[in-house]
């Protein structure tokens, strides 16, 4: 159901096959309606040439992206959400996540090679409940970290979220704390964790595995931080400077080692996996 | 949707005030109507304790939160035999709404964090209502270490509506300081007990609570994020909080049953907690007794089950 | 020598002796030349009471009015500087400073009890050449701080500097990397190390193992920083608000642990060691 | 007392300028002067390089300090064959005074880490004269502790005038950030080589010097204070900071003498080092050759010799 998309998505091919993708029809900007081509979005780093929108890229784009052809094998595949307090619609909303994105759930993690370099990776999907993290989102990090000291391998993680699936209540804001301790033990392992932070990464992920990589990646222009933009100026009844809580902030502020644009950050995987191994390659 | 304690609390306190004035008036009367009286006393004790027995959650939510409520000082106050604060990250500056320091209970010496809000409004601005910064955590976080340098077991105290929601902690990287605090307390090799004694709101709360013991005390909740925000995104209507409050399961009874945590300690009926002999008697004990147990065990087997203790938690399919 | 002054400087007894101080006789204050009693400064927490000069204690008034009569072993007594460098005038100097305080060096460490507990402890003296730290100072500290490794005890050190000791040059310098380096061996011993920033500590001394020590205690109103104010008036040009670099400025930045005042350090000391354990004495 | 190098290079200079006013006579004149001028200008380069042998202390700060020595970022683009620049201290800021990252030296992954400063002007400004602030140190710090993870050896470079001297330097803790570094390193779990590049400024260049080896260019310094502070405080006049110079020590022949720093490269008389083959050959052997004896020693051998390194260093009667 993936390969059919696989064409466009291959950003890192993204010139070569540019004729190709004319072909494949124009669409509109979700924020200011401009009809833009694949091609010009690719071109433009996934911004809106009008109005600088960020587009989202689903969790499949992403590791088709990143990943090297044919190499992504996909791990808990099946595992699925369930409705633990009973929340009234939230099974609705599940299913109706499950239509619109073709995900069983907000990430998908498995194994895979960049430029040669096995590692484990994952990629949260913001199309999914706004990329919250749930039950499932939380054991599937895990998991990837647990078989990454199992494998002894890089862990890489595309993160994008909204904060925590509030439907699960507690169980989801324990995912916090069950992937922190996932990274703990990755750390202990003495592998390499990096963390990849897309247009949205906010709230109960940012607090917890996105931002203990030993290398923070911010993509260009994302939106980063604990409590989202709105809730401050809500709050605190401030207005926000241009440019707040966005990478080259964060980067500015110290907290991100790397700011990206999206097209880049494959070939900075590979150098960083690379440098990583004393350029020993394998 | 009842705005505070009081409003539930509003018939009793009515009946009160008529057995006050029947008192004055038996007086100017000249008679006694002291047994009927006090019948009628005995029986609002009783009815008030089951209704206290069948709060919903949202009037739960209103007794976490309120501000007669003991603070982490007054717990320790109580608790330890004597005990020093220390202050600062040694990085940026000193947050007062979070404490710590080390102190002795029961002959063991114990690291002491947690949420200190303020018993006035003056304290309460000093304190940011309870609402960590950044500091605060990357304190609590140089405590940890220095317990874990001596072994000290690490003993806190639950009760914030959650992380500082200004531009200030957020260029300061507060989702940096609170992931930080839960890589540490997860992996910390000394005894952690944590003990909800208000609101647990959201990361602001979680990050102190990454312990090998939850104790929650019975009108004391913990929440994803709080009612209002819940009804506010979910349903679009902030005034809907009761509604979350219910369907969240946010409070000490449901975490229990859910497993998320160990114990809950119940509060008497709207008593000053910290005068019930009975209370104080139990939620002693029950630190006692999870302090004793834990440091009974080996450290690597410690880390051990707290890792497992967290990495259960989740419900899916497969 | 120190016997005939121990009298008028334990502090912790001050209020009792008061009634023979005053037959000690006045003296006039550094800063203002206000006459005035040994008893009024006591009273006074050795500031003076017209300018708030803050009057310096020497190593041997601290040592005896913090530790338990009689209980105090000195170590190195007899380790002195030599003139490594051949700076011009730097003999002479040494010479002067021994003079006038009575010391062999800027530093008297050794062991003795507090309130019981048995200590190392180390106590700089601001007379002697200012409080800089040179290659003696650096060699007892370290090695005070080797012997608590060995006898597995607490470390306490009173520090007051005006930083390094420039007549040694590098050999100097060197010390700060030298005693951080003992505190890490403190630290991986799990010994309490407590360091006491008394008025004034500047310089090296601050930049090294005066700010590694687990409980970091500052008495009332001292002045602590690296760089010194005039120097960064001088460099900077900015004006420098009241209490800057001050013991209260610290707290509110998070650099120390706790502000007291020089009368209250014994009885904190002997409060943290008795917390530290778990109030088993001894 | 000279100000900077250009002073005593000025008869050279000058000379050097004369010879092309002759070459150009020549040219008019019609006539060969070509013999005689090479001649003069062999015998200016032996005079030169006998001068650059025999520089005064004062005179090799100058060296020490001129804007056009090559920088660590130079020097990471020689030695690495991939080198990739990492930010931020996780806490407050990223420093552009402190520059790090890792990278590949001779098919080894290596942490380097080093202060950074400007080539002109605006790039001065921006990076505060390689004065680090503690954010600096703070990055370095988290660097180094990732390299330890990892098991990288650690590569620094040194030349700071010396640690931030402003408000808010004091106001973060420069002193608490400074010390952490010199305790981090000197426990560090990897081996450290550092090269003194420059000006070795007090405790701001100390922070990244407690290295297993320290090397030193022939005409860099490192100082327990710059000489004019030394004039002005010793002396009460900072003009005599050339005798301070002389007195202090400072330049990289007294402090091998001294057994404090390990190895002097010689550097080539006045001429853009890194063009100088022989040169970065003699810098890039020895880093390796370092690197590779340290990489072999066990690794709680290697911190033992590394406290034992600085731990005699010191002079005093017993
Ligand atoms: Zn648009
Ligand atoms: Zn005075």
């Amino acid at each position: 159901m993936f390969n059919k998309k696989r064409g466009y998505i291959d950003l890192s091919n993204a010139k070569k096959n540019q004729a190709a993708l004319d072909s494949e029809g124009n669409f509109s900007c979700p924020s200011c309606s401009a009809w833009i081509s694949e091609a010009q979005k690719i071109q433009n780093n996934d911004f809106c040439p009008r109005c600088s929108y960020h587009f989202a890229v689903s969790a499949w784009e992403r590791i088709h992206a990143i990943c090297d052809e044919n190499s992504f094998e996909e791990w808990d595949a099946n595992v699925s959400s369930v409705n633990p307090l009973e929340f009234p619609g939230y099974e609705e909303k599940l299913a109706k996540a499950q239509e619109e994105t073709g995900l069983i759930e907000g990430i998908v993690t498995g194994r895979g090679s960049i430029g040669g370099f096995d590692v484990v990776i994952g990629a949260m999907d913001s199309r999914f409940m706004m990329g919250s993290m749930g039950s499932v989102v939380g054991e599937k990090i895990c998991h990837a970290m647990e078989k990454a000291i199992q494998y002894s391998l890089p862990c890489i993680i595309f993160c994008c979220s909204g904060g925590a699936r509030m439907q699960e209540g507690m169980f989801s804001l324990i995912q916090m704390a069950k992937t922190s301790a996932a990274v703990g033990r990755l750390h202990e392992a003495g592998l390499l964790y990096i963390s990849i932070l897309t247009h949205p990464t906010t709230g109960g992920v940012t607090a917890s595995f996105a931002s203990l990589a030993d290398i923070i990646i911010a993509e260009t222009g994302a939106l980063i931080g604990f409590t989202g933009p709105r809730v401050i100026q809500q709050t605190t009844g401030q207005i926000l400077p241009p440019g707040f809580q966005r990478s080259e902030y964060l980067i500015k502020h110290g907290m991100v080692d790397l700011v990206q644009p999206r097209v880049e950050v494959r070939s900075l995987l590979i150098r960083l996996l690379n440098v990583h191994q004393g350029g020993n390659h394998g | 949707m009842a705005k505070n304690k009081f409003e539930f609390e509003a018939p009793y306190l009515l009946l009160e005030s008529k057995l006050d004035e029947l008192r004055k008036l038996s007086v100017q009367l000249n008679t006694d109507f002291s047994a009927e009286i006090a019948n009628i006393e005995k029986r609002l004790d009783q009815m008030r304790e089951e209704r206290y027995q069948h709060l919903t959650p949202w009037e739960q939510v209103l007794l976490a939160r309120d501000v007669d409520r003991p603070t982490t000082k007054d717990y320790i106050k109580l608790l330890c035999s004597d005990f020093i604060e220390l202050h600062g990250d040694r990085l940026y500056g000193d947050d007062p709404a979070i404490i710590g320091g080390i102190g002795i209970i029961d002959g063991r010496a114990v690291t002491v964090v947690g949420h200190q809000k303020g018993r006035d409004t003056k304290e309460n601005i000093n304190n940011n209502f309870g609402m960590p910064r950044p500091e605060g955590y990357r304190k609590a976080h140089r405590l940890l270490l220095e317990a874990e340098k001596f072994g000290r077991p690490v003993l806190t105290f639950i009760n914030t509506p959650g992380a500082d929601p200004g531009m200030g902690a957020e260029e300061r990287g507060q989702a940096w300081a609170i992931s930080e605090m839960l890589l540490c307390l997860s992996s910390l090799r000394v005894p952690v007990v944590s003990v909800v004694t208000g609101e647990g709101g959201s990361g602001g709360a979680l990050a102190l609570s990454v312990a090998d013991r939850i104790i929650m005390l019975s009108n004391t909740v913990f929440s994803v994020a709080s009612p209002e925000t819940c009804a506010s995104i979910l349903l679009r209507d902030s005034k809907r909080a009761d509604e979350m409050a219910a369907s969240l399961k946010i409070n000490a009874k449901s975490l229990y049953d859910m497993g998320i945590v160990d114990e809950v300690i119940e509060e008497p009926p709207r008593q000053y907690l910290l005068e019930s002999t009975a209370f104080v008697q139990t939620l002693e004990n029950s630190i006692k007794r999870h302090l004793d147990e834990l440091c009974s065990l080996d450290v690597s087997e410690l880390v051990e089950l707290r890792y497992r203790r967290f990495r259960k938690i989740g419900k899916f399919n497969e």
